[in-house]
């Protein structure tokens, strides 16, 4: 069940150049989020900028809802400024998270596509022995902080983090695509089941089309501008497969690949 | 709160606890909103626009944001009248509060089908006929813009409806609504609704291409209150002249109880709340509230306000 | 900062040292903000609204502020012809950057008399006719909104011009602009210029008045920019299909340089600053330089993104 | 010679109820600074609120320009969370002060009508031994901040400053223009020669009306909804006793309350 609330910042501290980690008071929806799923924000009580903001659930302890987010454009960075105490209207948890009843899934993320795919780890790691992550990043430098959260608050002895890097600053230099194939290719006959994916947009694509070519099951965690957050708007449309559209704040945000017209998108 | 003051009116043909409806478009079928809204906090809501047939609607991006605004092309994305009657107003005719459906037709002919169809349903309260829709390319703001279309249109829909109230949504892309206004009126309409968007572009400097990709959209939120404002206004005082039974419900960038009270006065009998409840699910609701809070504190009631503009 | 590019343009029959113009009504006779801008800053100006006799102009108040934007009710207040010939075009003439006169007529007669007056002074680089002000009874808006007037002034004040290129001020009260730029073009008009205000109103549910004594004016700033780049895009289209050599000047909430690219990437030649000027009184120079910036960031001249939208 | 210039925040403290005094690193506009003027401070950088909000100069000392306001509504409540580093676009000085030539100048100030006043008390100082304020509050709960600002800041031993109160909690109860006429009655021989007058409009009427009885040269220090600031948008049109209308910002905001029509205003 969704609600609406004023949230109160607990926290939200720059962890790297221009990335944020917020923290809300929200146990409501905090309680009921799982992983994939997404809140919506409003960054000014007034007019300007009218919009609430999407974000992924990056977490939620204790009551608290955790975000990390981007500064982007001017809503977030109008939220870099809410201090803790103040109040920032909040509604969620929306949309479809992740199904996590795979037998070996694959977590692949590329970039600011780790905030929601945290919290699946979070998950996975109470069911599993092992989670395989393969995470894709500019490099060291611009991805310093993503990389030292993985080896904070996931550097469980259960997650098993392969890094690819653009610069090759870090893991293999290339794209986190390259690291996908070749974990396929190795993996055998211990293949994954599924892959459940966040990134940039190419980057999806890419993930999408390489598990239609090895067979494997793939969702794939979509951002698209979006109004309401709660399926009324219609703004938010995903091409579909097979004609039409879907909503990534309500068939989404995470969608079956094979669900998605990627020629189109 | 219970308010002190007499909050329903009767608008349109259609009673209503309290003058606030939700808008066509940003409230969906009305239960995207359930969680957030106390059953009965609002008179009652305008469904998305229904068509024949579904429609996909435009292709992305369909939405922008602009200052203190946001433009949209959806292109009446909906599923279409079966579907619509077998699954979404079921739900609508358990919920407290008026049902008004928004409907959308490419021809005369199809406003008259949808009309008659969904007339014959006793858990529709009123009929919203949009002929000014700026997001597509048959029908929509074409009809809008000429008295002639929007008479032929409503008079088409009324013979239709079965006795069900008719209301027409008219558009701002005009010189000046009255003439639509008086057409619609003229025909049979109960009611007019206004405004409906602004026709509107946004370009993205970096890419040099529209942020839209039907290229133009329609602008709705705060930035249009005034245009809304004045046409309410502008369409009240004919109708008073000419039709006095014929209601206006206002809209167009309503945020707050104040800015329902704004149009209110301005001459509606009742407002509907669009964008706002994308800046805040509950929007419509705490609008109610706030406009009850309002006219408590003046002492009036809602219908006395309606037309209470001293000029 | 010495463009790399080149910011040149030639609009409307007046070449400009960058596309960037100060806006009728929103920079006075000029003066009043040289403490601001260095000379040379921006491409020239267009002047307060000049009428053949002075007019006082509303009772206040004139203006009130509304989401992201600002309504005027100044009712075209001016000096006259004669004090404006005497001593506010002497000044402006010494200046560097052109001098458009914004002129305003009751009658097609007195919109002749003024561009015969207006026409014979060397310092005057082109007039912009004003038949789109929301804020008067006569003549204003009530030409704009019809191709047939539209043109007839036009065809009245170029007889008068004496060769003196003539602009023609749109209103975005219509639901198409472009048959009112294509009559102007018809008729002689060199350039047309939109978007003028939108009307709208305001009211304060305090005291259930008009915020304004004139009960309605002229929607202008940010809130606006989206009607504005839309109406500029039909018109620019429209002419380039019908009328090649008339140039459009865009404005309508321009706040910053990317603002003003994307009016020029809608087609425009040229833009005037209004209302940002109130809110920054050096804004008009800074756009130009921003504008700047930006052309040469992306490597193209003032004249090439002219139109380059790409749909 | 007025400027434009990003002023930063010195201090910007609450003295009282809904009443803030601002400090403004702006040197050149408070070197040019005379009583009576007043400044354009753009209180967001944003869209919203659009319009800059004038404010009279309440002192101007050693680079610093002072503003005494009074939270009234958006724009003054967005201003008092400046924070002191932060910029604030600021021109000015604008307008016409007070014409402080007269002989026998009398001070009359009502609620925040102190804050143009106290400027040109700093300023009568220098060249009087004597400086007469009559000084109308609501009452010292109401306006304790301010009647503590003047027993502060201008508690000079010159300052002879009599209270009105409409609660009669200080000074005589009632309204300072009882004050004025009583002044005006008793006064003789040395009658003021001249009335500098700021306060709500209703105030500033009835002084008006009373210097035209006793006839005494009254000088009016007007409010009017501005846009530009600087006498181009025509906004804060007052009505002129010839008829038409003198523009607030250039021809004010002090005027001559005789220019004035003060049935129209
Ligand atoms: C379901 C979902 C989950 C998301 N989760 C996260 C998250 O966990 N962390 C995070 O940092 N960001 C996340 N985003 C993206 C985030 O919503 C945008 O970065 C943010 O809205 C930008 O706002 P802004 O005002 O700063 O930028 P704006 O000024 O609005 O725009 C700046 C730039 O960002 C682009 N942009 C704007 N909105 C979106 C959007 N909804 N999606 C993609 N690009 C956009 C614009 O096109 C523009 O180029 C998510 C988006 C979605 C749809
Ligand atoms: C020349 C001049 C000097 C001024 N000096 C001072 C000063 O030293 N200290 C001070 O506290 N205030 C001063 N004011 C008034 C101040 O400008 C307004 O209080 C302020 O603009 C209100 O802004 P807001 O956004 O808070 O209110 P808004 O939300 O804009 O409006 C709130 C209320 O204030 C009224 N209001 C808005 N603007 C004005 C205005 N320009 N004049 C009068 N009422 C207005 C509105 O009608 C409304 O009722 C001065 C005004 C002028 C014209
Ligand atoms: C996303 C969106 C979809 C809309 N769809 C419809 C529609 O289907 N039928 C209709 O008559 N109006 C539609 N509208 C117009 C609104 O009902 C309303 O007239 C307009 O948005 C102005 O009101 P507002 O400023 O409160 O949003 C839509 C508006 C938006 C923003
Ligand atoms: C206070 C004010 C006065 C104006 N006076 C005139 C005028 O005299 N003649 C004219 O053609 N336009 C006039 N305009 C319209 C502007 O030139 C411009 O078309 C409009 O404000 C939209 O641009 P903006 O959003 O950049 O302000 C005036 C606008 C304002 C705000
Ligand atoms: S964001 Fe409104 S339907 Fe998805
Ligand atoms: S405020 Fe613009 S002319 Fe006075």
């Amino acid at each position: 069940m969704s609600l609406s609330l004023k949230a109160k910042v607990s926290s939200n501290e720059p962890v790297g150049p221009e990335i944020y980690l917020l923290s809300l008071e929200a146990p409501a929806i905090a309680d009921a989020a799982r992983p994939g799923q997404f809140v919506m924000l409003r960054v000014s009580p007034g007019p300007e900028p009218l919009l609430a903001r999407p974000f992924s659930i990056h977490g939620a302890d204790g009551g608290k809802l955790l975000i990390l987010y981007q500064v982007k454009g001017k809503g977030t960075k109008l939220l870099t400024q809410a201090c803790p105490g103040s109040e920032l209207l909040t509604w969620g948890p929306l949309g479809r998270g992740f199904d996590l009843t795979a037998e070996r899934p694959l977590l692949v993320a590329g970039g600011m596509g780790v905030a929601p795919i945290a919290f699946a780890i979070e998950y996975l790691c109470n069911k599993f022995d092992e989670v395989r992550l393969l995470c894709g990043v500019a490099g060291t430098v611009r991805h310093e902080a993503l990389i030292k959260l993985f080896a904070g608050r996931l550097g469980s002895a259960r997650v098993k983090i392969r890094y690819s890097s653009e610069d090759g600053s870090i893991g293999r230099k290339g794209l986190v695509t390259d690291l996908l194939k070749e974990h396929f290719s190795t993996s055998q006959p211990l293949k994954p089941d599924t892959v459940l994916a966040c990134g940039p947009l190419p980057m999806l694509k890419a993930v999408a089309l390489l598990c239609a070519e090895f067979e494997v099951a793939c969702q794939t965690s979509l951002e698209a501008p979006m109004a309401c957050g709660v399926g009324a708007c219609l703004g938010c449309a995903i091409p579909a497969a097979g004609g039409g559209y879907l909503r990534a704040c309500q068939e989404g945000p995470v969608m079956e690949a094979s669900l998605v017209d990627w020629e189109k998108i | 709160m219970s308010p002190a003051t007499d909050m329903a009116v009767t608008v349109g043909g259609v009673r209503l606890a309290n003058p606030v409806l939700a808008a066509s478009g940003t409230f969906g079928y009305g239960r995207e909103y359930s969680p957030y809204l106390e059953p009965g906090a609002i008179g009652g809501l305008v469904t998305k626009g229904v068509s024949l047939q579904p429609r996909a609607g435009n292709p992305p991006p369909r939405i922008v944001e602009t200052a203190c605004g946001m433009l949209n092309a959806i292109g009446l994305a909906n599923v279409g009248l079966d579907e619509f009657l077998a699954h979404k107003l079921p739900w609508l005719t358990e919920q407290p509060g008026a049902v008004v459906v928004n409907l959308y037709g490419e021809s005369v002919g199809e406003f008259a089908e949808l009309a008659q169809r969904l007339g014959a349903q006793p858990g529709v309260d009123a009929l919203e006929l949009n002929v000014s829709c700026p997001n597509v390319k048959e029908g929509g703001m074409a009809f809008g813009c000429h008295p002639g279309a929007v008479g032929e249109v409503t008079a088409a829909a009324v013979a239709g409806a079965q006795g069900k109230p008719v209301w027409v949504k008219l558009t701002p892309n005009v010189s000046d609504p009255a003439p639509m206004a008086l057409a619609a009126a003229q025909a049979g309409a109960q009611a007019v609704s206004l405004i409906n968007t602004l026709l509107a572009m946004a370009i993205d400097a970096g890419t040099r291409r529209p942020k839209l990709a039907n290229v133009v959209g329609g602008l709705s939120g705060p930035a249009i209150k005034p245009v809304g404002l004045r046409m309410v206004w502008q369409v009240a005082s004919a109708l008073k002249a000419e039709h006095p039974t014929v209601d206006v419900v206002g809209l167009g960038g309503i945020m707050s109880g104040i800015d329902a009270a704004e149009y209110l006065i301005a001459g509606a009998k009742a407002v509907q709340v669009g964008t706002a409840s994308f800046t805040d699910p509950a929007a419509a609701g705490r609008i109610a509230a706030e406009l009850a809070a309002y006219c408590t504190e003046q002492g009036v009631s809602a219908a006395e306000l309606s037309g209470s503009l001293r000029v």
